[in-house]
């Protein structure tokens, strides 16, 4: 079976021990996101500083395969405590490492754990795993500052 | 038509299937399972498709040439071929584009029959839908018959109301007693679920639509193509249900209805080739089927449906049905020995080739993927039927759906596959 | 992308296209003139539909297997392809079955925006159709781009309003001035005659359309399988043609429109695949294209559609369009020739490929039959433009239309055959 | 060209020199017919005698082809006088010769000149313009019968 390139160890670990799950107060943004395909969900909640620059928490519950719920235990460890651009930053990486088919050489300062993800990209019906909880703190961030809603 | 009994001779007809014969990830012979979502092709459809585009194809209907009139000939002999099968008049056969535009269909039309009712007197009131009136479905039905009822009842202000779904996977058909009055206008409800595999006692249903004088409309995606029906028999107004389900090509529904409904039934989609005459002021319409075929048809599908069709009746429908009965059953029994699996739905045999599971502990994403890297086509998600995986309490299953290709050795390829999913995530 | 001018090499084309090897009645070559019917299909483009189903059909969008990740990528392929070919983003191309359903998604959008208006405060006013207003069309159009707009009038009291056809098939456009007001909500006028051949002014009426924020629809049936159709330069909200007026097989349609309308358009078709998520209490939808692609989609028929498009582009629209253009102007100076002959619409070379004649004292069925028996492929009738007939003060028309597979030679053999005709009918 | 079979001598005839055409008084019924392929119309007028048996007058006017246009002056020549029984024994025999693509023994005594209309039976597309006239009789009698409207 070729299935470790997309279920590598990390990716299991991650898995079957998210880091930082589960939904705490004070958060400054929620967000749910929705993957069509199958049904999973996931909230997802930031809280940024007081002035919208450093992401002190990120909480999160839901459902989802273990592709999606690890994706989203990598992105708590690989984000806290960064400050927003370097959000913005890490996740056009992320992005774009997903985004391409699996040729690529995924940048792992910024990533982390994350790069075990590049099997992933080869199967596009699960992108979108991936992909649901960097969207999801993409539009808490977004909603903290008040941009939307 | 009285068919012999036979078993299937799968090993033979998996040879007309081009697709069966190839190999996908890891060089696995393709185990598809996935037929529910959509079956595969026989080489005679395909061949059909390719010849109507090689030797006929112009405008049906529209020419008075030589081509036009063997398209039409042939466009108009798919349609009494179908109607032949599930024992209609060739006029009773609408073609759409699939199965959720036929649904669309009879809900506009109600739409539209309730709109202009407010200024012709000439509309049937069994087609006016108001605030006082009811449309009954189940908490079973695919998207595609729960949405255009919701947005129905959205837009004329009546009240949708549902038939549970027990937890075993059957419907409570106590229920009805309660649920059926003087204000249900319509009654929908699948024939067989695309999700359980469960059959709808449809002729309970109908007596209760009876009782009432409510439009009674069957979702027949899952059951025409997978056993023999006869909509004399059914007793609804109207049925629906996609070529593509039962080995014809994409692009191709369909909709059978009483001559009635067809009479009185508002046309949906306008324009070219359903009117009788335009005029700047006023435009009428032809008479079904052609009323409610608008624009260019999809003549080259029709005509592939009809190979499928014939490919079907060579068979037989009621070997059809036996055959995905025993290997559901199969399936089910298989499933239910693996330590860790549970079936939703009926565990005995008397339902449809589609099986739903769950593996204790496993996203069915994750069952699906290794699955696939095994060469087994699986369909995971919520089948578009939110309703029912709400009742089911599951976000999601895994479901394996067969038919006329599919055997016992594929069903035993997919058992040892299930174990298979096991030991990857628990010898990880 | 800069085109280099070439002249089409039709002998090399010709082989290209199954049909127009074969013989019809009596033993001649086909001569096929009727392609602003339906257009034939080159062997990419049938292969292409043959080669999905043998090697990849599966659930498009619905499933995580191997066969439905290659289904779901060759789908949105084709989309970006057809995209790029009339240079809008991928998610601005919706598919239908025709370009029919695509006129009936926009008009049925504005119905459902008009309806919702009632009690969903976000509706963009734009949308919401009252007696107060106005939808201006023409007297040239296709009747699928009238009898939607008819329906909509009646549902919403809103009147429909004429751009007069002039006796020498132009547009009016002096009525312009008087026709559009702060009344009028959409504008809605066909690109390119499929009658006369005739094109519109398009900027002139954008001109208008945008004076008095209407809406503006434009039926691009006739122009973009013909001519370079760049949706940016029109200034439209939405078009919407077919796939097999361009190359492409049956059943597949296009509905192309700015975000911004796809946004706040609410959906037309409702069921499976477009939603976000449904509840028993309630549904979201899904972002645009999926938002108006309810049901299993026409995969097979987009794949050979992105075909089609390939051909085309390896030979370059304006190309294309130059190549008809020089058609129809010998092929109205050669009927121009004849005694007898009326044609109707542009007698110079700016036009379509399409057009419309008369025989004196004959009557278009018997002009078509004679040129049937000899091979010669036209459309007899009213064209779905019953309005366009009356202005014209005709029952009927006789209609020859070319496109690339067409030479100098099949207009020699068709003017031979009109003579022919009164040879026929005289002699007897 | 096989077209002489479509068109035969007797058919351009009728078609040249149409019996009884023009719309008529006295009439008691009367209907209208559209050929939606072509858009071609027909305006036919009937008169029942007092007993509603005898055809005393068939009347009409319309816009056509060839083929419609002898078909209603056939009709004429062969119905005129008769019974409406007989009528609808000649109206069943003719719409038998059209559906058999070709291949029939029409019934001359029944059709007069009407068996020359065979040849257009093998062109699908131009039943319709053989048929339309028939169907408008039939219309004018059952309205004449006061059945319909
Ligand atoms: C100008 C025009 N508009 C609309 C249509 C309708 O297209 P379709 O029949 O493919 O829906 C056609 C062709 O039939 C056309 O030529
Ligand atoms: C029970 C049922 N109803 C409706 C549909 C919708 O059919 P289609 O997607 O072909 O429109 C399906 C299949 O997807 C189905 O299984």
């Amino acid at each position: 079976m070729k299935l470790s390139n997309m279920y590598q160890e990390v990716i299991l670990d991650h898995y079957k021990s998210p880091r930082g799950k589960g939904l705490r107060e004070p958060f400054t943004g929620q967000s749910h996101q929705v993957n069509p395909t199958c049904g999973d969900e996931i909230t997802v909640r930031v809280k940024l500083s007081e002035d919208k620059n450093i992401i002190e928490d990120i909480s999160y519950e839901g459902v989802g395969c273990s592709i999606s719920q690890a994706a989203m235990s990598i992105l708590f460890e690989q984000v806290l405590g960064k400050n927003v651009s370097e959000f913005d930053e890490i996740s056009k990486e992320f992005l774009a490492m997903m985004q391409s088919k699996g040729i690529y050489e995924p940048n792992e300062d910024l990533l982390g754990d994350g790069i075990a993800m590049i099997g992933v990209a080869q199967y596009p019906a699960r992108i979108k795993c991936a992909l649901l909880s960097w969207m999801g703190v993409k539009d808490a961030i977004i909603r903290s500052k008040g941009e939307n809603k | 038509m009285t068919e012999s009994k036979i078993k299937l001779d799968v090993k033979t007809i998996k040879l007309d299937f081009p697709i069966l014969q190839q190999n996908v990830r890891n060089g696995n012979k393709l185990v598809y399972l996935d037929s529910a979502a959509t079956s595969q092709k026989p080489k005679i459809v395909i061949d059909a498709v390719s010849s109507y585009y090689e030797k006929i194809n112009s405008g049906v209907h529209r020419g008075a040439h030589y081509l036009a009139e063997l398209a039409t000939d042939a466009y108009e002999d798919s349609r009494q071929a179908i109607a032949g099968f599930v024992n209609v008049k060739a006029e009773q056969i609408i073609f759409t584009k699939n199965a959720t535009e036929s649904i669309n269909l009879l809900a506009y039309g109600l739409l539209n029959a309730t709109l202009q009712a407010k200024f012709d007197k000439k509309i049937d009131p069994r087609l006016v839908i108001s605030e006082n009136d009811e449309i009954l479905i189940t908490e079973l039905e695919h998207h595609s018959n729960i949405v255009p009822w919701q947005d129905l009842c959205l837009k004329t202000g009546a009240q949708l109301k549902w038939i549970p779904l027990n937890a075993d996977g059957s419907l409570d058909y106590s229920s009805l007693e309660k649920l059926v009055s003087k204000k249900t206008k319509v009654i929908s409800v699948t024939h067989m679920s695309n999700v359980l595999g469960t059959l709808t006692d449809i002729e309970l249903i109908t007596k209760y639509a009876k009782s009432v004088n409510a439009l009674l409309f069957i979702d027949a995606c899952q059951s025409v193509p997978h056993m023999p029906v006869d909509f004399q028999n059914l007793g609804a107004d109207a049925i629906a249900w996609s070529g593509h389900k039962m080995l014809g090509p994409l692009g191709i529904g369909l909709f059978a209805a009483t001559t009635e409904l067809l009479d009185i039934l508002p046309p949906f989609l306008t324009g070219g080739s359903m009117i009788e005459t335009v005029t700047m002021e006023k435009t009428t319409f032809a008479k079904a089927p052609k009323k409610f075929e608008a624009g260019t048809p999809a003549a080259a599908e029709a005509v592939g449906l009809a190979q499928g069709v014939a490919y079907l009746n060579k068979i037989g429908m009621t070997n059809v049905f036996q055959h995905e009965k025993d290997l559901a059953n199969k399936m089910v029994q298989g499933l239910l020995e693996i330590p860790g699996v549970t079936v939703f739905g009926p565990h005995d045999g008397n339902r449809g080739g589609a099986v739903s599971f769950a593996l204790q502990g496993l996203h069915p994403h994750d069952v699906g993927q290794v699955l696939d890297d095994l060469g087994i086509a699986v369909r995971v998600g919520h089948h578009c039927a939110k309703p029912a995986m709400k009742k089911l309490n599951v976000q999601s299953t895994t479901r394996a759906s067969t038919y006329i290709y599919n055997d016992e050795s594929d069903v035993d390829i997919f058992l040892d596959g299930v174990t298979k999913v096991f030991e990857f995530f628990g010898s990880k």
